[in-house]
C-alpha cells in the first residue's frame, strides 16, 4: 500500500545571488512499513528533501511537485493541516540529539508535548505516557531520565528519547536525518537497530538520511542516491549495491575503504569536489568529475532510465556502467 | 539549587565587602583632612585637630572602617559633616523619590523592549524589523538627560501640562506619581533601546536552535514554539544585561533627577560633593553599590532558576 | 540581500556622521565664527541670523561657535577614554586567555566588579576627592571601560584559541607571543574595532553627562554639556538654546554606533566567508 | 629498518579534575589515560581506535608534548619529550607533526596558504625567504596542490583541499612522524579516497609514519599494520590490524568491529542494552558493565594487556575471544 508517492519534487531556495534550485525533480515513492535510505553527501539536497517532506522547508523556499502522503496533497497544504500531520502522522528524528532538544524543559515534558498537541492528553498523562515510551526506546531508567534536563544525559540516550518523542502518536512515517552522525559507532548500531525494531513492530514507515551507504546498506529496503539535488539512482539496497547502474553511486563505492581489503591498497579516487549548489549548469551534476562522460552530459539532464524491480538510474550511459567490484 | 543559592550568597557577600573597601580607600585615603577642607584655609590648626576628634578622623583607618561598616549595617549611616544631622533620614528621604523612579523606569523599558523585541525578532529582516532597529538606533543616541529636557520643553514649556519640576512630596500619591512620569519615560526610553536590541538578537539566536525545528516537527505552532520554547531560552541573557544596565540606570536616575529638580539620591550627592561632605557621598556610593549588587545577585538566581544547567555547575 | 544592503547604509552614514564630527573638531583649532567663550551681555539670547548662525546665549556668547569647539572635548575624552581601555582591556583580556585558572578567574572576577561602578558613579567620587574636571572624568570614563574591552577580548581570544589554527601553531613549536601576534591579534581586531566605536560614543554620552552635572569640563571650556546645563536656565525664555548642544551629541553618538554597526555587518569573517 | 622504535609511548596517565560535588570537597577526577603503553616504529603506521571519551584525543595531544602527563614518559627516537628544555622541545617538533579533523577550523582564515604552511618553518626560524617559498611550493606539491596556491586563502578551497593543506603544513619540516587526529571524518566520502591515497604515498615514499586516531574501522584498517583499541582510558586490545579485525580477542573490539556498517553485509544484530548496568567498580574490568561475557571475576579484577594467539597481539580479557 503506497503511503509516499512524491513526483518531480523541487525546492528552490531564495539566496541573495538569486534562487538556487536545491532539490530537482525527486520521484519517489514509498510502501507502509517499508525503510528507504536517502544517501547523499554534503549539498546533495538530502535534508532539504526530509524537511520538505515535513513542511519545514526554510522561510521562503519555494516547492514544486508533489508529495502525496496517504492520500493528501501535501505541496498545496495549508500550515494548519501540515501542522496537525507533523508529530501525529508523520515525525522527524534530527541529527544532533544535544541541539535538538530543549535545554530548559525535562526530557519528560518534550517527549510528552506532542502527546498533548495531538491526543489532547493532560500534561500529568502525557508526562506518564512519556515515560512509558522511554521505556519502549530501551532507556535504562525511563523514570529518572523523564525527570532529567537534556543536558544530563548522554549522546545515545539523548537520541533515544528523540526517537520517544517521535513515535509517541503512533505516526506512519518517521524521517530519521543523520540520526547517528554524532555518535559512536557502537551507539550507531544501536539505534539504527532501535529505528529498524520499531519499524517491525509498529509498522511504520521510515526514511533514514545518511552520508553513509553502508549505514543504509545494513537497515533499508531502498535506497535513493543523491548529488547535486539530484536523485541519480533509485532502486533495492541490494541491487543498488551489487550492480549500480549510475557511475555515481559506482563511484562511491570503489571509493569507499572496507576493513579486509590489504593495508594500503589504493583506492579508486573520484577527482574533484563536489559541486554547489549554484555550480550545478544544466548538464549532469556528476559530470565534471565522471570518468564516463560525454559532450551531452554537460548540456542536458540526464534521462531517468528503468531496470525493472524499482530500480531507476539518471544518467546518459546507464546501460555501460559496469557491475561494482 | 540550595548549594548555587549558598554559593551566589557567599560571592555576594565577598563582593560587597571589596566594595566597601575601595569605596573607603577612595573616600577616605586620598583626600586631605576633611577637617581642614570643612573649615577652610583661615582655620586655624586647633580647630581642625578639634573637629578632626570629634569627627574621628584621628582614629586609625582600620577602625575608621570598621566603625563605618558596623554602623552601616545597624542603618547608622553617621553624622554629615555639613549639616551636623543623621545621614540615615536624609537618605531614606531621597531613596524615597530615587527608588520609585528606577522601579518605573526599569519597567517601562521592559515592557518596551520586550513588545518591542518579540516583534522585531518575528519579523526578522522585514520592515517592521528596520524601523524597530532605527528607532533603537535613536533611542540609543539620544542622552536621556536630553530627552528630560526635551520633554519639560514641550510638556511643561509649551503645553504648560506639568510643572517643570520638583517634587510634591508621597502625603499626595497621585501628584507625587505625576511628577515621577516623565522621568521614568526619559530614563526608560534609553535602557529600552538597549534592552530592546539584546531581547531581539536572544530571540532570533534562539529561534535559529535546532530545538525550534524539532518543536515545528512536532506540530507545536510557530507562534507557540516562540513563546514556549524560543522565550524562555532568550531570557537568561536579556535579564544579565538588565542587571548590568541597572548601574547604569542608576547613574542616568543621577542626572534625570538634576533635570526635574527632584530631591533625590542624585540631587543628595551632588550638593554633598559642593559641601565637601565627603561620608555622605560615601554612604551614597555605597548604598548604590548594595543596590547594584544585590540585584545582580537576584539576576544570578533569576537566570538560574530558568536554566538548569547553570544549576548543576557548581564552581 | 536587504539585511547587506542595510549594513551598506549603516556603514555609509556612520562614517559620514563620524567624520563631520572629526573635521569639526579639526576646524575648531583653526577657526570658529568667534571666539566661544567671549561674552557680549548686549546681544545675548540673539535669535539664529546670519551673524550668528544659531543665535547667542544668556552670556551673548555665539552658540556656533561653541558647538564646533565643543566637539573638541568630546573627541578628547573620547578618544583617551577609549585608548585607556584598549590599553588595559587587551592586555587584561589577553593575559586572561593566556593563563587560565586563577589568573583568569580574577580577573574576570574584577571586570564583573567594575560593572557596578558605572563610569558617573567613578566620577562622583573621584570629583568629591580631586574636584571636577576633564581629567577626572576622562580616567572615570576610561576605567569603566576597561572590564568591557577585557570581557570582549578575552570571550573572543578564547574562541580564536579554542580553535584548531591555534593548537596547529603550538604543535608547529610557536610560542604564545607568536601566537597572540600572528593569530589572535589579526582574528580578534574587527570585533575590537566594532566594540572601541561603540565604547567611543558611550564615552561621549558619559561625558556630556558628567559636564551637564558640572563635574567635567569647567568654563570656559567649551563642552556641549555644559552648554545643555547653562540653557536650562534659560528654558522658558530661549529652549531652542537646548536643542543644538543635544542634537550635536545626539548626531555624533548616532553617527558612531551606525559606524560600528557598519563595521560588524562589513568585517564579520562570517558574513564574508558567504559572500 | 632499525628495531628502535620511532614513537615510544610508556605508561602515560592523565587525569583531569572535575568541579567540586560540594563546597570544599576534594575535586573528583576523571582518568583520560589509565596506564597506556606501545611503540610506534618506523614505515609502520600505528592506529588508534576507540569511543569519544576512550582517551584518544588526549593522546595524541600528550604525544605531541602539547599537553603533559600525570606521569608516564614519551619518547620520540629515544629521547624523552618532558626532559628537554624549550629550545630542544621546539627543535624536536620538527620531527613530529600534527593533523586534524576539521580543516575549516584547522587553518587561520586571515592567513594565506603561504604562511599557513610555512609556519612549522617560522618556529624553527631559520630558513631564508627563498628556502621559504621553495619549501613551501615543494610542499603543496607533495599533497597534489600547486605552488601558485600559496596565494590564496583559505576560503578559497573546497574542504579536501583544506586538509591538503594542513597536510602540506604538517610536511613542510618533512617530519618521521604526523598523529592525524580523525584525518577524513569531516571530508565527504567521494574525497575521503583521495585523502587517504595521499596518507599511504606518503608512507610509503616519504618516510612519514602516522599516528592515526579513528573512529572509524575502516580508515584505520586501511592505513596502519598496528591497532590498538582504547576504552576508558586503557588499551583493551593492540594486534595487527588484519588479524585483530578479522578475529576481535577483546569483548570491546568484537562490538566496535560488528558495530562498523560494511557494504556487504547487515549488521550483526547489535546486542541489546542490558537494563541498568551496574556501575564500574574501581578494581574491576572497566568494560565488565558492558559485556555480554563479563563473568564475576570480571567485575573484581582488572585484567592485564597479555599475549592473545601469537602474532604479537595483546589483549587485557580474563577470557579473550580468540
Amino acid at each position: 500500500m503506497t503511503l509516499l508517492e512524491v513526483t518531480d519534487l523541487s525546492v528552490d531556495l531564495p539566496l541573495p545571488r538569486g534562487a538556487v534550485r536545491v532539490v530537482d525533480g525527486a520521484t519517489f515513492r514509498l510502501d507502509a512499513g517499508e525503510s528507504l535510505g536517502v544517501v547523499g553527501e554534503s549539498g546533495s539536497g538530502k535534508t532539504m528533501t526530509a524537511l520538505a517532506l515535513m513542511g519545514l522547508a526554510p522561510e521562503g523556499a519555494r516547492i514544486g511537485g508533489s508529495i502525496r502522503f496517504e492520500g493528501r496533497e501535501l505541496v498545496s497544504s495549508s500550515e494548519e493541516a501540515m501542522r496537525a500531520l507533523r508529530g501525529d502522522r508523520m515525525a522527524m528524528i534530527f541529527q544532533e540529539p544535544m541541539t535538538a532538544l530543549n535545554p530548559l524543559h525535562r526530557v519528560g515534558v518534550q517527549v510528552a508535548e506532542p502527546l498533548v498537541l495531538h491526543r489532547g492528553l493532560s500534561r500529568s498523562a502525557a508526562f506518564g505516557e512519556a515515560v512509558r515510551l522511554l521505556e519502549r526506546v530501551r532507556l535504562a531508567d525511563p523514570e529518572r531520565a523523564a525527570h532529567a534536563y537534556p543536558f544530563a544525559l548522554s549522546g545515545g540516550e539523548r537520541q533515544r528519547a528523540m526517537i520517544a518523542m517521535a513515535i509517541g502518536c503512533g505516526p506512519r512515517l518517521v524521517i530519521a536525518d543523520e540520526p547517528t552522525t554524532a555518535l559512536d559507532v557502537t551507539v550507531q548500531a544501536r539505534i539504527l537497530a532501535l529505528i529498524d525494531g520499531l519499524r517491525v513492530e509498529t509498522g511504520m514507515a521510515v526514511i533514514l538520511v545518511s552520508h553513509d551507504l553502508a549505514v543504509v546498506a545494513g537497515n533499508c529496503d531502498r535506497v535513493l542516491v543523491l548529488y547535486g539535488g539530484l536523485v541519480m539512482e533509485s532502486g533495492p539496497v541490494e541491487v543498488v549495491l551489487r550492480a549500480p547502474k549510475n557511475p555515481y553511486t559506482r563511484a562511491l563505492l570503489e571509493a569507499r575503504p572496507e576493513p579486509g581489503a590489504p593495508r594500503g591498497a589504493r583506492l579508486k579516487t573520484i577527482p574533484g569536489a563536489p559541486p554547489r549548489h549554484r555550480d550545478v549548469g544544466a548538464g549532469c551534476p556528476f559530470a565534471a568529475r565522471c570518468e564516463l562522460t560525454v559532450d551531452v552530459c554537460r548540456t542536458a539532464r540526464p534521462p531517468s532510465v528503468a531496470f525493472g524491480a524499482g530500480h531507476v538510474s539518471r544518467c546518459w550511459r546507464a546501460a555501460e556502467v559496469g557491475e561494482a567490484p | 539549587m540550595a548549594l548555587y543559592l549558598l554559593q551566589r550568597l557567599a560571592v555576594f557577600v565577598a563582593t560587597l565587602v571589596i566594595a566597601s573597601a575601595i569605596v573607603f580607600a577612595v573616600m577616605e585615603i586620598l583626600p586631605g583632612d576633611a577637617a581642614e577642607t570643612l573649615l577652610g584655609p583661615t582655620a586655624t590648626p586647633e580647630a581642625v585637630a578639634a573637629l578632626g576628634h570629634k569627627l574621628g578622623l584621628d582614629l586609625p583607618l582600620y577602625v575608621r572602617y570598621g566603625r563605618w561598616i558596623a554602623g552601616l549595617a545597624r542603618g547608622d549611616f553617621g553624622v554629615s559633616y555639613a549639616y551636623g544631622s543623621p545621614i540615615a533620614p536624609l537618605i531614606g528621604a531621597s531613596l524615597a523619590i530615587s527608588l520609585p523612579l528606577a522601579a518605573m523606569a526599569m519597567a517601562l523599558s521592559a515592557a518596551m523592549a520586550l513588545a518591542a523585541g518579540v516583534y522585531a525578532a518575528g519579523r526578522r529582516g522585514r520592515a517592521g524589523d528596520a524601523v524597530v532597529i532605527g528607532l533603537t538606533q535613536v533611542g540609543l543616541a539620544v542622552p536621556n538627560f536630553w530627552l528630560a529636557i526635551l520633554m519639560v520643553i514641550v510638556f511643561a514649556v509649551w503645553l504648560r501640562l506639568v510643572p517643570a519640576g520638583g517634587f510634591p512630596g508621597w502625603a499626595d500619591p497621585a501628584r507625587a506619581f505625576g511628577a515621577l512620569i516623565l522621568p521614568a519615560v526619559a530614563l526608560g526610553v534609553v535602557q529600552a533601546a538597549i534592552l530592546t536590541r539584546v531581547t531581539r538578537s536572544a530571540l532570533i539566536e534562539a529561534l535559529d536552535e535546532d530545538y525550534m525545528r524539532t518543536a515545528r516537527a512536532k506540530g507545536v505552532s510557530r507562534r507557540a514554539a516562540l513563546w514556549r520554547h524560543a522565550l524562555p531560552n532568550a531570557l537568561a541573557p536579556v535579564l544579565t544585561i538588565m542587571g548590568l544596565q541597572f548601574a547604569n540606570l542608576i547613574a542616568g536616575a543621577i542626572v534625570v533627577e538634576n533635570v526635574f529638580v527632584l530631591p533625590g539620591l542624585g540631587r543628595l550627592m551632588l550638593q554633598s560633593i559642593s559641601n565637601r561632605d565627603t561620608l555622605v557621598v560615601e554612604d551614597c556610593v555605597m548604598l548604590i553599590a548594595i543596590l547594584v549588587i544585590g540585584l545582580n545577585f537576584v539576576v544570578d538566581v533569576a537566570c538560574a532558576a530558568i536554566d538548569p544547567r547553570l544549576r548543576s555547575r557548581s564552581a | 540581500m536587504s539585511g547587506f544592503a542595510r549594513g551598506g547604509f549603516s556603514l555609509w552614514l556612520g562614517a559620514t556622521l563620524a567624520a563631520a564630527l572629526l573635521m569639526i573638531a579639526a576646524l575648531s583649532f583653526v577657526w570658529t565664527p568667534y571666539p566661544p567663550a567671549a561674552i557680549d551681555i548686549p546681544h545675548k539670547l540673539a535669535q539664529p541670523s546670519l551673524a550668528h548662525w544659531f543665535g547667542t546665549d544668556s552670556l551673548g556668547r555665539d552658540v556656533a561657535s561653541q558647538l564646533i569647539a565643543g566637539a573638541r572635548v568630546s573627541i578628547l575624552v573620547g578618544v583617551v577614554a577609549v585608548g585607556i581601555g584598549l590599553v588595559f582591556g587587551v592586555a587584561l583580556g589577553l593575559v586572561a586567555a593566556f593563563r587560565k585558572g586563577v589568573v583568569e578567574d580574577s580577573i574576570m572576577k574584577a571586570c564583573d566588579f567594575v560593572f557596578a561602578f558605572p563610569a558617573l558613579l567613578s566620577a562622583i567620587m573621584l570629583t568629591s576627592t580631586f574636584g571636577p574636571g576633564v581629567v577626572n572624568a576622562i580616567v572615570a570614563i576610561g576605567a569603566a571601560n576597561v572590564p568591557i574591552i577585557a570581557k570582549l577580548t578575552r570571550a573572543t581570544a578564547n574562541s580564536v584559541l579554542a580553535r584548531e589554527y591555534a593548537l596547529a601553531a603550538r604543535a608547529a613549536g610557536r610560542g604564545p607571543l607568536a601566537i597572540a601576534a600572528d593569530h589572535v591579534l589579526p582574528n580578534i581586531l574587527p570585533a575590537l574595532i566594532v566594540q572601541a566605536t561603540i565604547q567611543f560614543a558611550i564615552a561621549i554620552l558619559a561625558e556630556a553627562a558628567l559636564s551637564y552635572l558640572g563635574l567635567g569640563a569647567q568654563p570656559p571650556q567649551p563642552s556641549w554639556g555644559r552648554m545643555l546645563s547653562d540653557a536650562q536656565n534659560v528654558l522658558y525664555n530661549a529652549p531652542r538654546l537646548a536643542i543644538y548642544p543635544g542634537a550635536a551629541i545626539a548626531l555624533s553618538v548616532l553617527g558612531l554606533n551606525l559606524l560600528g554597526d557598519g563595521l560588524r555587518d562589513a568585517l564579520d569573517p562570517r558574513l564574508r566567508a558567504r559572500s | 629498518m632499525s628495531d628502535a622504535p620511532l614513537l615510544e609511548v610508556v605508561d602515560l596517565v592523565k587525569a583531569y579534575r572535575l568541579p567540586r560535588p560540594r563546597p570544599f570537597a576534594p575535586h573528583p577526577l576523571r582518568a583520560a589515560l589509565a596506564g597506556v603503553s606501545f611503540s610506534v616504529f618506523a614505515g609502520r603506521s600505528f592506529g588508534i581506535v576507540g569511543e569519544s571519551g576512550s582517551g584518544k584525543s588526549t593522546l595524541a595531544r600528550i604525544a605531541l608534548a602539547l599537553d603533559s602527563p600525570d606521569s608516564g614518559l614519551v619518547r620520540l627516537e629515544g629521547r624523552s619529550l618532558f626532559d628537554l628544555s624549550r629550545g630542544e622541545l621546539r627543535a624536536m617538533r620538527a620531527h613530529m607533526q600534527l593533523i586534524f579533523q576539521d580543516p575549516y577550523g584547522s587553518l587561520d582564515p586571515r592567513m594565506r596558504v603561504e604562511a599557513i604552511v610555512a609556519e612549522p618553518l617560522a618556529a624553527l626560524g631559520r630558513a631564508s625567504r627563498a628556502e621559504r617559498r621553495a619549501r613551501v611550493a615543494e610542499s603543496l606539491e607533495a599533497v597534489g596542490l600547486r605552488a601558485s596556491d600559496a596565494a590564496k586563502y583559505p576560503h578559497e578551497f573546497s574542504g579536501g583541499q583544506r586538509q591538503r593543506v594542513a597536510i602540506a603544513r604538517a610536511l613542510i619540516t618533512r617530519p618521521k612522524l604526523v598523529v592525524a587526529d580523525e584525518p577524513v571524518s569531516a571530508l565527504d566520502v567521494s574525497v575521503q579516497a583521495q585523502a587517504l591515497n595521499l596518507m599511504s604515498d606518503l608512507e610509503r615514499e616519504a618516510g612519514v609514519t602516522f599516528l592515526l586516531i579513528s573512529h572509524d574501522l575502516a580508515v584505520v584498517a586501511h592505513l596502519c599494520e598496528t591497532t590498538a583499541g582504547m576504552f576508558r582510558g586503557k588499551i583493551v586490545e593492540i594486534g595487527p590490524t588484519a588479524a585483530l579485525f578479522a578475529a576481535p580477542a577483546h569483548p570491546y573490539a568484537r562490538e566496535l568491529v560488528d558495530a562498523t556498517p560494511r557494504l556487504d553485509r547487515a549488521p550483526r544484530s547489535a546486542p541489546p542494552t542490558k537494563p541498568a548496568p551496574p556501575p564500574a567498580s574501581a578494581a574491576g574490568c572497566p568494560y565488565a558493565p558492558r559485556c555480554a561475557w563479563a563473568a564475576p571475576r570480571c567485575l573484581k579484577e582488572a585484567p592485564a594487556l597479555t599475549e592473545v594467539a601469537g602474532q604479537g597481539r595483546r589483549a587485557a580479557c580474563w577470557f579473550p575471544l580468540v
